[in-house]
């Protein structure tokens, strides 16, 4: 049998990875992108407790991690896309329109 | 391991012969569109064509392999193989015959549906790969297309689903033996619904717009050639058989012999009148192809044509001899024929609605999506639901409870029709229209 | 059990292996693939802690609609600017000691509680009827959350249809 | 060259601008290798997502100098250059070629010969819908109405070989009447396929008429109202669909036109829909044209006496008959030798296809399509 240890390992190695993606990258669909994946680390612990609980409370809160994620895609990347068309970029460096 | 053993060699039968499989569709549908076209179609390549799919396929392998300037190679190489992977995996939950079937997971159907929706990677990272406008105007139209439809074909899986009270696709199949009839003479709109859908979800006419060979040139496949190519066109027809297992399993009782529960026994025997209907037909198959092989004009042409009559034989042997087997093994092989021969008809009609209708254009495509099939498909799916609960709470027979749904749904569908669903919007109304949901087309 | 063993670790590679190509790929494109296949091999996981259900949704939700969500957006920016330009921005340093603390942190209490983490059989009933119990959940004990997710979704459409639609010219 | 932009008024003298993009826009390089620009057509669209923002007309790429060619051609030895300009439609080009020809002379070609041209080139202007409905079908993603609109075109062009040999450049009339007497079941091989064809035609219109994906590809696409038609020179169906009642055939008769009862079908709308419904009626009134005609093909010589060797008056003619696709104009300045001065072809395409920029503006990408094939042009007579 697998230890939990080693669902919330691979959770944690993801969640890194997603944050050092969303602090260094400049893309800011990439960013998105990093935000998706720690949300899906998070999936993994809850999916993992879930089991380790013998409950399925943990699986109903990952579905709505997701409907959640779906939001925030959907928002986020109607954002980037109408700032996209006043701006012509994607970088989040050049997004200080209210910095001056 | 040993539980391993007959889901392995499943897969392994269904990936050896799909390819062979989508062939011979290919050569049917050649066929039947020239027969409806007053023409005659492949006749060379062995008896009427027979092996034209041989030819095609040994052809499409030895055409050179192009790969654009300033493609992306590594997506240009991906693309094709995610298409035919996601086709593939769908069918490991697509039950065959009651033996037939790699995995029942309770979540089947969902599974399949979600498998087949991962497809479109295929499409849209190869169009945008391929470095071409035509491509990606393809991939651009095939991601809104099917994202739009897979909302559409849910809806109508959702009133089946909750006449079955199940997502396993062998349960589906039994709540329609359970309950006596199969499930598209409850839900008709819903099995209305998921036919157009499905054929919009794998791209045939006349939803066709990602590859409409007549604008876009061949959409995303435009600058693919041999091999690659035939990955597509693999994983198109491999979509189209899993559309058609779909439909066949929740709508028209998959494996389900027509009459079900009609017993008539030969005197003596527990073999029944109706089951020895397909070892039938499969004769009436062979003596066809035995007439027309002396008439074939050379002698290999002669030969093949008695071996496919040889072969129809053959089958009919099994058919037969499954007849006098165990229930399981009768189930097995009679199961497998009435599943396939109702996938057959399935596709037959996708290929009849190809050659008839014009090709609709991606604005109208998406109106009929959002403005006609949505919404009837929810006005369906409260409708059925209101059915069950009149069936289960008050003891209504379901057809009395369904009857009047399906005649509100009528209704519902004929208003949608009469009012929104005007094709020719004026230019402000499809332009408002195609900006909601594509975000490069509006003004 | 080694079947399952050797699955996890499989899945898990994968989904750490590609979400690192994920986060530095230079091609947005190619970065969305990577992606994608985190998502598939976490939908691995799922499954294999015999999660059926929510296996399903990650495909269907996740792979298959939001990634294409993503890759429709990127193919509607010009991607001609990112071949070009500097990947990272100037916090790399920042961000990796950030993730190093933050990693620390996290080992040193999956460390102090190692005792306790022994995954149990699932209880037959929630492996068999998946499906049914998180329903069961959905809609009897967190009704009230479905719904605010629903009205969430609701106007995350909205918005989303609002900033992608252009000024009236 | 732009043919789409240079019309008197419209549009501007530039072609697409390829500079300066907005957000979402590209250019769309369409043709002159597509399946549905009809032949080598090269159209360059500025596309807004899926939007035609801009467009211009490439042309050329068929040019053959056949104009050019005439200048070192006898009169006679000119004819069979005409029929490769509307390849789909050569009788039709042979006769308003010869009638021309004729007016230089000041011949006149026997009633014979008159009436049995006026049949050919009805049975050219069917075989010229036919191909277009088959085609225009197919653009718009019907793959089957081709298969049958060529079997019937199949019937015509027999009638063609049985007369003078040959299918597609026929080469049927010679200036100054017929060479070929007609074969001796002329009468009942046409009277045979107008029979049928009456069935075949309600069977295409039960496939296309009321289908509402048809419909809905058709109506509202490429419109052309009728002041830009006139002022855009567009003549044939596409004028008659914006409602300009306007057709050589009834407004300066030639051959034996005067002879026989037809209407000239119009329409309203000036859309792709309207075009596809004049064109169809046309097929059935061309139909009546020949019936009437083969009735009563009158006895008598079948040439003119001209001579052998032709050396019109110095001078010059316009003449111009309504071939399939419009008006279809020969304009030949003699000084006198056997060979022309000068030849001036008006090909109804060219006319027709200058209307695409001003049809085009605001529609998508399939709607480009559509309209390509509601114009029906054919190429040979656009590059000449």
């Amino acid at each position: 049998m697998i230890p939990v240890s080693h669902y919330l390992f691979l959770s944690l190695a993801l969640f890194a990875v997603g944050v050092v993606g969303v602090l260094t990258r400049r893309n800011v669909i990439i960013m998105l992108m990093s935000i998706e994946l720690i949300l899906n680390a998070v999936n993994i612990n809850l999916v993992a407790f879930s089991r380790l609980y013998g409950s399925v409370d943990g699986q109903v809160f990952a579905i709505f991690v997701i409907a959640d994620a779906a939001a925030e895609a959907a928002v986020g990347l109607g954002i980037i896309l109408a700032f996209f068309r006043n701006r012509k970029t994607i970088h989040a460096d050049e997004m200080d329109l209210l910095k001056w | 391991m040993r539980t391993l053993l007959i889901p392995v060699l499943c897969a392994v039968v269904i990936v050896a012969l799909l390819p062979l499989i989508a062939g011979y569709i290919v050569l049917v549908e050649r066929k039947v569109m020239a027969h409806m076209q007053a023409r005659l179609g492949p006749m060379r390549v062995g008896p009427h064509g027979l092996l034209q799919p041989i030819a095609d396929a040994l052809k499409l392998m030895l055409k050179e392999d192009v790969i654009p300037t300033n493609a992306d190679r590594l997506i240009f190489w991906f693309a094709p193989v995610a298409s035919v992977a996601a086709a593939l995996v769908a069918y490991s939950a697509m039950p065959i015959g009651p033996a037939f079937q790699i995995a029942d997971l309770n979540v089947g159907l969902l599974f399949i549906v979600a498998v087949s929706s991962l497809g479109i990677y295929g499409v849209v990272l190869g169009g945008w790969a391929s470095n071409s406008h035509y491509s990606l105007l393809g991939a651009m139209r095939s991601a809104a297309q099917l994202v739009s439809y897979e909302v559409a074909a849910g809806l109508a899986l959702v009133s089946v689903l909750l006449l079955a009270g199940s997502l396993s696709m062998k349960e589906i199949v039994q709540a329609q033996l359970d309950q006596g009839v199969w499930f598209v003479f409850y839900v008709p709109f819903g099995f209305f619904i998921y036919l157009v859908a499905s054929i919009a979800e794998t791209n045939r006419a006349p939803f066709d717009l990602p590859e409409a060979d007549s604008e876009i040139v061949a959409g995303y496949m435009t600058e693919y050639s041999g091999f690659r190519w035939a990955l597509y066109f693999l994983a198109e027809y491999a979509n189209v058989i899993v559309v058609a297992g779909v439909a066949t399993t929740l709508f028209f009782g998959g494996w389900l012999r027509p009459l079900t529960r009609y017993h008539d026994h030969f005197p003596g025997t527990h073999v029944e009148l109706l089951d020895v209907v397909p070892a039938f037909a499969m004769i009436a198959l062979a003596l066809y192809c035995f007439r027309l092989a002396p008439r074939q004009p050379l002698r290999v042409q002669k030969r093949v044509m008695a071996a496919a009559g040889v072969k129809c034989v053959l089958f009919a042997g099994i058919l037969f001899a499954a007849l006098f087997g165990s229930d399981a093994v009768r189930e097995g092989v009679h199961g497998a024929f009435w599943f396939l021969a109702k996938v057959g008809a399935y596709i037959y009609c996708f290929m009849w609605f190809r050659f008839t209708f014009p090709r609709y254009r991606f604005d109208q495509l998406m109106r009929l999506s959002w403005q006609f099939l949505i919404p009837l498909g929810l006005v369906n799916v409260i409708g059925v639901a209101v059915a069950i609960v009149l069936r289960e709470r008050w003891d209504w027979n379901p057809f009395f409870s369904l009857v009047p749904t399906t005649i509100v749904t009528l209704g519902f569908a004929a208003w949608l029709t009469a009012d929104k669903l005007e094709l020719s919007g004026t230019d402000e109304d499809i332009a408002a229209e195609s900006a909601a949901v594509l975000p490069g087309s509006g003004e | 059990m080694m079947l399952a063993k050797l699955l996890f670790y499989f899945f898990a590679l994968l989904a750490v292996g590609s979400a690192v190509l994920m986060v530095t790929r230079r091609n947005i494109v190619h970065a969305a693939v990577f992606l994608v296949t985190t998502l598939l091999a976490t939908a691995g996981i799922f499954l294999q802690l015999e999660a059926e259900f929510l296996f399903v949704v990650q495909l269907l939700v996740y792979a298959g609609g939001i990634m294409v969500l993503f890759v429709f957006v990127i193919m509607l920016v010009n991607l001609d600017i990112e071949m070009r330009a500097v990947r990272f921005n100037k916090q790399w340093t920042v961000a990796g000691a950030l993730a190093f603390v933050l990693a620390m942190q996290v080992l040193t209490a999956l460390w102090v509680g190692r005792k306790t983490f022994h995954l149990p059989a699932a209880p037959a009933a929630l492996a068999e009827r998946n499906t049914e119990t998180v329903a069961d959940a959905l809609f009897s004990h967190f009704v009230l959350a479905f719904e605010v997710a629903s009205i969430l979704l609701l106007v995350a459409m909205i918005g989303a249809v609002v900033m992608g639609k252009r000024r009236a010219e | 060259m732009s043919a789409g932009n240079e019309a008197a008024g419209f549009g501007t003298a530039r072609g697409v601008d390829t500079t300066v993009l907005g957000e979402n826009e590209i250019i769309l390089n369409m043709g002159p290798q597509h399946p549905s620009t009809h032949g080598v057509l090269r159209i360059k669209l500025r596309l807004d997502g899926e939007r035609v923002v801009d467009s211009e007309c490439i042309i050329g790429y068929l040019h053959r100098g056949v104009e050019k060619i005439a200048e070192h051609r006898s009169y006679p030895q000119f004819a069979p250059y005409v029929d490769r300009m509307d390849y789909v439609a050569a009788v039709s080009n042979g006769l308003g070629y010869c009638e021309a020809v004729e007016k230089l002379l000041g011949a006149e070609a026997p009633p014979r010969a008159r009436v049995v041209r006026t049949i050919l080139a009805e049975l050219q202007r069917i075989a010229s819908h036919l191909l277009w409905l088959g085609t225009h079908a197919l653009d718009i993603g019907a793959l089957t109405p081709i298969f049958y609109s060529m079997r019937e075109r199949e019937e015509i062009l027999k009638i063609f070989e049985k007369y003078c040999g040959a299918r597609l450049t026929t080469h049927a009339f010679r200036i100054g009447g017929l060479q070929y007497e007609t074969y001796d079941t002329f009468e009942y091989d046409v009277k045979r396929f107008c029979e049928a064809l009456a069935a075949r035609i309600d069977e295409y219109e039960t496939l296309l008429t009321e289908n509402r994906i048809w419909v809905g590809r058709t109506k509202g696409v490429g419109v052309l109202s009728a002041d830009d038609a006139i002022a855009l020179g567009v003549t044939g169906p596409v004028l008659r669909a914006s409602g300009v009642q306007w057709d050589l055939r009834k407004a300066q008769p030639y051959a034996a036109y005067e002879q026989y009862q037809f209407e000239v079908p119009t329409r309203e709308n000036g859309d792709a829909y309207d075009r596809y419904l004049v064109r169809i009626a046309e097929m059935r009134q061309s139909r009546l044209i020949v019936l009437q005609a083969v009735e009563q093909i009158p006895e008598g010589p079948i040439m003119a006496r001209i001579g052998k060797v032709l050396k019109p008056p110095p001078g010059e003619v316009y003449h111009s008959i309504e071939g399939p696709k419009g008006e279809l104009g020969y304009y030949i300045v003699s000084d006198g030798t056997i060979q022309p001065y000068r030849v001036r072809v008006r090909p109804p395409s060219f006319f027709n296809l200058q209307a695409f920029h001003r049809m085009a503006r605001g529609a998508m990408v399939a709607d480009v399509v559509a309209i390509i094939g509601s114009i029906d042009i054919v190429l040979g007579e656009v590059d000449r």
